[in-house]
């Protein structure tokens, strides 16, 4: 058996990535993409969390599809407001997009 | 009408004052004659105080023993701290108050002609009645905190009356300076009265003194707080230190310096230390403190007296003189001396503040000695009084002033080594010197300014008669010394059998002091006539070219009023400017308004973190995050 | 409903008339003027013979708490215990002179507000939420109302003085707002941790004097929270380093808020001092007056001294004010019976003078429009009644015997000589400078050569006549007689704890 | 066990959601003011049957959702604030949005959600809850299309949530991880029976980032200033209330079932958000001219005073913790209140003039004195002044929450709260010291606003002047979050695992 801290040391990677990624990309739709890839770290997470120690598995694996179905919900609703921005101001880059500011 | 119902003196001109304030304007003749009739019938009421007092006691078993009748009801008490206020008449205050009550009545009729035609002429009644109600509260007291009720309404009827013609700037300015003098040496008087509180727990005076001569107080604590009250009499009496004031309140209606710069304000600083007088025996070192202040007092003012051309102030520098002889006498434990002189001095010295006054009406308003000259075949009757008040000033024997400065001077032979007697007499030379100067340049001479001499004229009868009258009881008012006269007007002695200190003494004509004394009078009389007289001019003038510097020095008073003046501007208001500067900048910009602006500035740069870029917002959140746990873990670690 | 009751009711209307004509004035339309001016004056008129019932009707032999009136408020919920707020009002003997001065004052500052023109009705609401503040404060014996009546006097001041206010009156508004609400933020804290500490979970005052009295709170909690207490309340009385407010305040106030503010919003901080400084920590009472002492005595006289040379006569009764409250602190620095009653005395006295002096200067700066004191001169002979208002306003400031100053000053350096005599002796010098720039602002103002510049002066109007006069009444009422004053406040004084006799 | 009937009043809400996009569907022509008084029965209908709950024993649906007085009071609170914005929208939209219908139905879902984030006894639906209230937030936020500041604040909103969501998510795998569970009964046995360790330390700090972003917690509160100023009017009155009581609801269940036995773990860390939160939102608060974004500081420092509760919870024990929350409770319900009443006179002022800064209020007493009198009372109420509910609320507040620990932090609320009465009073200097700029005369005000603005008046200085009644209601509520709601869950954990 895989020990339980392979699976954790992976999923912290991942989600640092991701932190990585949320902070250094300029384009909406990049962030977004990097916020997705933190998402998935966390249901890895729960999977490992649910099949190493929960006896009933049942609540981990629960978890993980709820996080899947709210990240999706999340990925549509983002890019409906990024291409209404988009039309909007014709720039996707969030630096141009900061006159709401101090 | 008993003594107890003493409080009735008082009430009598406190009513008149509050009737005449209100509506003295409308009342008949605007009031004067109300005035004079209160005060008129203060004077009856006396008379029967007194014939009650004296009949009292006839009951006493032996006449040495002091008799007084008090009367006092508690007027607020807190816990165990109760004021209680009354009356108190004893032979002193018995005095007292007749010398007010005279001298009252007699200066009020006198400016009823002074102050005709006026502006605000129903004021200057109002606010004389409260004077002498004041005064004679003040007098009548039979504890220190009524007094310094009464001491304070003094002082500021004082303050109204001198500022009487406020438009003038000089009086209005003189107004102040009195009050605020005489208000540093109330100070001084209220720490005394609390102190002597803090030590016997009481206001009430014949308490305080049973107290401190039984030696409940201690030495030191009670020369401190009779040193603060003498600083109160010093204030009010215009002493060394602060006469500044007296000279400058001139500036009011001569009457109201006839009243109160003569014969009844001033002199208060004598009744309360004479009233304190067994307390200041334990600590003799405060006896020899307010000798050597008189001294002091009477040789300087001497000398300014001898420089000021102006007749009023010659007559203020003199009141302060006398006051340091009376001083003096207190000094030397006989307030018998003190008391007697202080009667004499306010019947003469008021007769001859009336008579310059109604020299300056005579002569239309100018007092300066070098415009007079010669005014006696003009004013005869102003001269002749002005002579016997001057005569009297001089301690010329018959007149009232030779018999008290006598007392004065047998009472001086109590310090040892006679220093007090030497200067006491060269005092007495230095009034008769300036007495007879004043006399001399303004009556008699070739008068110098033509044009004041030729309409100048006698004053009206309701003037002259208060001169006549005070000229004759200055001529009585000395024999009152001898038994057979006391006795003869019902007193049970002469003068010294009725007020005393320890035990009542016969008055015994001693010859030898008395031709001592005559001849300095005679002697400091004939100096001034030869010197004035003759060829008047040239000898005062040579003493300006002799020593100018000496001359300057008197004429300016010693530079007092410079040096206080000085003090004052850049001690005392120097300091306001620094602490208001310091309010200003220190404690308001920088303490208040700076930490106002601090929070102002400090939320201005906070506002700058949000940028407005979303990784900004994003590194924020994770930096907090990360912050956070890591602090979690070192706190539990 | 006992005698007692039917008086706590009328102790209640003091608070409930005024917010009465408040709440009228809301509803009436803005342009009748002279209506709003009428019912404030009717409001005055009562609440003054409402203040001068309860101080007269206030039974001096009993000391304890008389007319209270007690409705319980929120009980047994959260945290709260036993009665935990009850509006509980009561007076004693501290707390009644004190009504009777905001009576005095309410009505003559109603009576020198009817000239004001600029939307009088708004003025008249905020003016009448201040008096009910002032009121509920005296009277309520239950902390929460209490504060909140303490921050209800304190919140209409913005507007009053940033409305109708006069030379730099917006900087003076904040400023004083600013600054009392900072003291009260650390009433509040100090509130807490005494609310709290008590454990009663309870905010009744008297409840709060028992365990406070019998030794609940540990000295070193008393010794840190009464120091909060004292400055917190330091702020409203113009405490040394916390004064900066009255002159700027006051200065740019308009006549009736001066008055009012300086005249009764002072007396909060002597008056909580008491209530929360001394009833409640006495441990800490005893540890902190010689600090208050020495506060005191800087004070009295640093206004003095600042006031000497003050060139505006707004400025200078501030600092004048500053000084007069410094004689109070000292009173109540000097923990005994005569000390402090002589601070409740002096309270009484100081805000009936101060506001008759600033009555007085609104008269002459809305003619004058200039507040610089060298420019005038001789203005006694035009407006002969006002200088002689104005001369017993200056006699009662120096202290003169027979006048209400000099009796309050009087019981308070007889006070502080017992404990201090040092400081008394130097309170005392301070009143002698008092003489100094009273007498120098107569000197200028009054006296002298007539400056035609004010040929067009108008002596004082009947209305403030009447107002002024009023105010001279009490002046006069408690310089001559004052028995009443101590018969009542002396009992009361005695049953403060820690009170060295 | 699965009890439906615990849920009636969120089926109302819910439905009447759906119906109000029916209607809006079937008759398009319908004038758009009636779906806002449609939203607003519902609101009332809602409210009237969450009543019935009040004093019934609680049961919990599988131990997931907890129905107690706790959830009534907050579903009365929602109901409160869902009439009060669907009664303000109305005008407001009228010229600028087109999708009314959804509007209003997301205002109806996104507060069940608030609920159920308050009745949640369980990590996963408390996730759920807590993405279904940020999801309509997101959406309303952007609601404005055509207005760029509007699309900027949504887009700002929705990446940075979507950041903080998955480090709270995180931050309860890792409580997961180390508890074995998600209900907060089993999590608060586990901690107390085994102690915490790292994973539970970690785990707890990263949902305090989760809930810090939704409340706006300094440093998690960029998002606020900016989605307040780009938001519609009403929406930024639903952030300023919705969010911060769902935020506190969750806080308030989870903190105090799940993590109480763990308390010294995270009661310092919510002091220390709670201190530097108020103080930066007050300071930043003092320099602001947009009326918008001024209320987003002063809502941060609201947030700051309330936190200070949750410290007082971790450092009290359940009897204050009660008390505690009690206070809080009582001082949310104030702040919803005044927030409602200033946001009422704000759009009634916007509509009018199109001005949201503060100088553009100059000289609102002489223009509409009734609006200014409103605002004059909301602010005065926010910073805490007499007869107006924040006195009493912030007052017994911080008096429930004090503790010997906690007194600094006290202190430290009531100078922020002195400091804050300057900017308050900026604001009524800019209505009552100046006077109106010349083209702005009388204007009258929609009566249906003014209704609603003098009924809330009223309801501020009732709770201000008179407490009790609303302090009973919210001390009533805050007794059961610290009764272990053992009996509820433990049979069900038992029944749904697998022998």
């Amino acid at each position: 058996m895989v020990p339980l801290e392979n699976y954790l040391v992976l999923s912290a990677i991942m989600f640092s990535l991701g932190v990585y990624g949320v902070l250094t990309r300029r384009n909406a739709v990049l962030i977004l993409m990097s916020v997705e890839l933190m998402l998935n770290a966390v249901s890895l997470n729960f999977v490992a969390f649910a099949s190493y120690l929960d006896p009933s598995k049942i609540i981990g694996a629960v978890f993980a599809v709820f996080v899947i179905t709210v990240a999706a919900a999340e990925v549509g609703l983002a890019l409906a407001i990024i291409i209404r921005l988009y039309r909007n101001r014709s720039t996707a880059n969030v630096d141009e997009v900061a006159t709401l500011k101090w | 009408m008993g003594a107890d119902q003493a409080w009735i003196l008082v009430a009598l001109p406190a009513a008149a004052f509050v009737v005449l304030a209100l509506c003295g304007r409308w009342l008949p003749r605007q009031g004067d004659v109300l005035a004079v009739l209160a005060i008129g019938a203060s004077l009856v009421l006396y008379f029967f105080v007194l014939h009650d007092f004296l009949h009292q006691r006839d009951g006493l078993v032996n006449s040495h023993e002091y008799w007084s009748i008090a009367m006092h009801h508690t007027w607020s008490n807190v816990g165990n701290f109760n004021l209680n206020f009354g009356t108190y008449v004893d032979p002193l205050s018995a005095v007292m108050v007749g010398v007010v009550t005279i001298a009252g009545t007699l200066i009020t009729i006198f400016s009823i002609g002074y102050m005709k035609g006026e502006v605000r002429y129903w004021w200057f009644f109002a606010v004389l009645m409260g004077f002498i109600a004041a005064k004679l509260m003040l007098v009548l007291s039979d504890n220190l905190l009524l007094l310094y009720f009464a001491w304070e309404g003094v002082g500021v009827c004082s303050f109204l009356l001198i500022g009487f013609y406020w438009e003038k700037r000089s009086a209005a300015e003189a107004a102040k300076k009195a009050f605020i003098t005489t208000r540093i040496g109330d100070v001084g008087l209220l720490i005394g009265i609390i102190l002597l509180w803090k030590a016997t727990g009481t206001f009430n005076i014949q308490d305080i003194l049973t107290a401190a001569t039984t030696g409940q107080i201690g030495h030191v604590y009670l020369f401190v707080s009779l040193m603060f009250i003498f600083l109160g009499a010093m204030g009010k009496s215009a002493l060394f230190p602060f006469h500044v004031w007296l000279p400058d309140a001139m500036e009011g209606p001569t009457p109201v310096s006839a009243l109160i710069h003569a014969a009844t304000m001033v002199v208060a600083g004598v009744y309360l230390i004479a009233r304190l007088l067994p307390a200041f025996e334990v600590v003799p070192a405060s006896l020899l403190v307010v000798t050597i202040v008189g001294l002091v007092t009477a040789i300087l003012t001497g000398f300014m007296a001898l420089a000021t051309t102006d007749i009023k102030k010659v007559l203020a520098y003199s009141t302060i003189g006398q006051l340091g002889f009376m001083y003096i006498a207190l000094g030397c434990s006989h307030p018998d001396a003190a008391i007697m002189h202080l009667m004499t001095h306010a019947f003469f010295k008021s007769l001859l503040f009336l008579a310059a006054g109604s020299v300056i009406i005579g002569t239309h308003h100018n007092q300066d000695m070098k415009q007079l000259g010669g005014l006696w075949r003009k004013m005869p009757i102003t001269a002749v009084t002005f002579l016997i008040g001057s005569l009297a000033l001089a301690a010329v024997p018959p007149f009232s002033g030779f018999w008290s400065k006598d007392e004065i001077f047998h009472g001086t032979t109590a310090w040892n080594g006679g220093w007090v007697t030497f200067l006491l007499g060269f005092a007495a030379v230095l009034t008769a010197l300036y007495t007879t100067r004043l006399f001399v340049r303004t009556f008699l001479g070739k008068p110098q300014d033509q044009a004041v001499y030729d309409n100048a004229h006698e004053t009206g009868p309701v003037m002259v008669l208060p001169l006549i009258i005070l000229a004759l009881i200055t001529c009585v008012a000395g024999f009152t010394v001898f038994n057979g006269v006391g006795r003869a007007m019902g007193f049970p002695g002469g003068f010294t059998e009725f007020v005393f200190l320890h035990e009542p003494e016969r008055f015994v004509m001693n010859w030898s002091w008395a031709a001592a004394s005559a001849v300095i009078a005679f002697g400091g009389v004939f100096l001034a006539g030869w010197i004035y007289w003759g060829n008047r001019i040239t000898i005062s003038t040579r003493l300006a070219d002799w020593q100018p510097g000496v001359y300057n020095m008197l004429v300016n008073k010693f530079y007092f009023d410079d040096l206080y003046q000085a003090g004052i501007d850049r001690g005392l208001l120097g300091f306001s400017y620094v602490v208001s500067w310091f309010d200003r900048y220190v404690v308001n910009d920088t303490g208040v308004d700076g930490v106002a602006d601090t929070t102002r500035y400090s939320g201005s740069i906070l506002k700058y973190v949000q940028t407005g870029k979303v990784p900004a917002y994003a590194l924020g959140i994770a930096l907090g995050a990360v912050g956070l746990a890591i602090a979690g873990l070192v706190v539990r670690g | 409903m006992s005698f007692d009751d039917a008086q706590g009711y009328l102790v209640l209307s003091t608070i409930a008339i005024p917010l009465l004509a408040a709440l009228i004035l809301v509803l009436l339309p803005g342009e009748r003027k002279m209506e709003s001016r009428y019912l404030s004056l009717i409001a005055g008129a009562l609440v003054l013979g409402l203040s001068i019932y309860i101080f007269a009707a206030y039974q001096v032999d009993s000391s304890t708490f008389q007319m209270h009136l007690r409705w319980v408020w929120v009980e047994n919920t959260a945290f709260l215990g036993k009665n935990g707020i009850t509006f509980y009002l009561g007076v004693d003997g501290i707390s009644a002179p004190l009504g009777l001065l905001n009576g005095i004052v309410a009505f003559s500052g109603a009576l020198v507000a009817w000239k004001i023109d600029y939307r009088p009705k708004q003025f008249f609401i905020l003016y009448w939420i201040f008096i009910a503040g002032v009121f509920g404060t005296f009277f309520s014996l239950d902390l929460f109302f209490w504060f909140l009546f303490y921050e209800l006097a304190t919140m209409p001041l913005y507007l009053l003085i940033g409305v109708w206010g006069s030379v730099r009156k917006e900087y003076g508004a904040i400023k004083l707002v600013m600054m009392l609400f900072g003291g009260s933020s650390l009433l509040w804290i100090a509130i807490f941790a005494v609310v709290h500490d008590a454990g009663l979970g309870t905010f009744d005052l008297t409840a709060l004097w028992n365990a406070g009295q019998s030794g609940v709170f540990s000295p070193t909690f008393q010794k840190v929270f009464f120091p909060m207490f004292v400055i917190g309340c330091g702020f409203h009385a113009a405490l040394w380093p916390f004064h900066t407010w009255s002159p700027d305040g006051h200065g740019s106030a308009p006549t009736t808020v001066s008055m009012l503010a300086a005249g009764v919003l002072m007396k909060f901080g002597g008056f909580g001092i008491i209530r929360l400084g001394i009833q409640l920590l006495p441990a800490g009472a005893a540890f902190w007056m010689p600090g208050l002492m020495v506060l005191g005595v800087i004070g009295a006289v640093y206004g003095a001294v600042a006031a000497l040379t003050q060139k505006d006569y707004k400025l200078l009764s501030g600092y004048s004010s500053i000084s007069h409250m410094g004689y109070v602190m000292m009173g109540l620095a000097a923990m005994n019976q005569i000390g402090i009653t002589g601070s409740v005395m002096q309270m009484f006295s100081h805000g009936v003078m101060t506001a008759l002096f600033f009555l007085l200067i609104g008269t002459l700066y809305d003619q004058a429009h200039t507040r610089n004191l060298p420019e005038f001169g001789g203005i006694a002979r035009k407006m002969p009644i006002w200088a002689i208002f104005f001369t017993i306003a200056g006699f009662t400031g120096v202290g003169l015997p027979g006048l209400s100053g000099f009796i309050a000053e009087f019981h308070i350096f007889v006070g502080v000589f017992r404990s201090y005599p040092i400081f008394g002796a130097l309170a005392i010098l301070a009143a002698a400078f008092a003489a100094g720039y009273i007498f120098r602002m107569f000197a200028t103002v009054f006296y002298g050569p007539f400056n035609p510049r004010w040929e067009k002066l108008k002596d004082i109007s009947p209305v403030e006549g009447v107002a002024a006069t009023l105010l001279v009444l009490a002046i006069i009422a408690m310089g001559v007689y004052w028995s009443p004053f101590t018969d009542r406040i002396g009992p009361t004084v005695a049953l403060l704890p820690g009170l060295t006799h | 066990m699965r009890d439906y009937t615990i849920f009636i009043p969120e089926f109302i809400a819910a439905g009447s959601a759906l119906g109000i996009i029916a209607v809006d569907l079937i008759w398009p022509r319908v004038r758009k003011d009636l779906l806002a008084y449609l939203c607003a029965v519902a609101a009332i209908a809602w409210a009237v049957a969450s009543v019935f709950y009040i004093g019934k024993t609680p049961n919990s649906f599988q131990g997931l959702i907890q129905v107690d007085d706790f959830t009534t009071y907050f579903r009365l609170m929602a109901a409160g604030i869902v009439f009060c914005i669907a009664l303000i929208s109305p005008n407001y939209i009228r010229g600028r949005i087109d999708a009314a219908a959804e509007y209003y139905a997301l205002l109806l879902l996104g507060c069940c959600g608030l609920v159920f984030m308050a009745a949640a006894r369980e990590l996963i639906t408390a996730y759920i809850s807590f993405e279904l209230i940020s999801f309509s937030l997101y959406i309303l936020v952007g609601f404005l299309r055509r207005d760029i500041r509007s699309n900027e604040a949504s887009l700002k909103f929705i990446l940075l949530g979507a950041f903080a969501s998955a480090i709270f998510l995180y931050g309860i795998s890792f409580i997961y991880g180390a508890t074995g569970s998600t209900y907060y009964d089993s999590i608060s046995k586990a901690i107390d029976a085994n102690g915490s360790n790292t994973a539970i330390v970690v785990g707890l700090m990263l949902i305090l980032v989760g809930i810090g972003f939704k409340l706006a917690v300094v440093p998690f509160q960029m998002w606020a200033p900016d989605a307040y100023e780009g938001a519609p009017l009403p929406i930024t009155a639903f952030i300023a209330t919705a969010s911060e009581v769902a935020g506190f609801g969750l806080f308030l269940r989870l903190f105090s079932s799940a993590f109480h036995t763990g308390a010294h773990e995270w009661a310092w860390a919510v002091a220390i958000l709670s201190a530097i939160t108020m103080t930066l939102g007050n300071l930043v608060a003092i320099q602001q001219t947009n009326i918008k974004r001024l209320v987003a500081y002063s809502s941060i420092g609201q947030v700051g005073y309330m936190l200070v509760v949750i410290a007082a919870i971790g450092y009290g024990d359940a009897h204050a913790g009660a008390g505690a929350s009690a206070g809080l409770l009582i001082h949310i319900t104030g702040y919803i209140i005044s927030t409602l009443l200033l946001f009422a006179a704000l759009i009634a002022y916007y509509n009018r003039t199109g001005h949201d800064t503060i100088r553009g209020m100059r000289g609102m007493a002489e223009t509409q004195p009734f609006l200014a009198l409103i605002i004059t009372v909301a602010l005065f109420s926010y910073a805490g002044l007499p007869f107006f509910a924040g006195f009493t609320t912030k007052l017994l507040m911080f008096q429930s929450a004090t503790s010997n620990g906690l007194l600094w932090l006290i202190a430290l609320g009531v100078v922020n709260s002195a400091i804050s009465i300057y900017y308050y009073m900026m604001i009524v200097r800019e209505m009552y010291l100046f006077d109106p700029d010349e083209n702005v005369k009388r204007f009258s005000i929609n009566p249906l606003l003014a209704g609603l603005a003098g009924v809330l008046l009223l309801a501020v200085l009732f709770i201000g002047i008179y407490p009790g009644p609303v302090l009973h209601g919210a001390s009533k509520a805050s007794t059961p979050l610290f009764q272990a709601g053992a009996d509820a869950t433990s049979n069900v954990t038992a029944q749904m695992l697998p022998k």
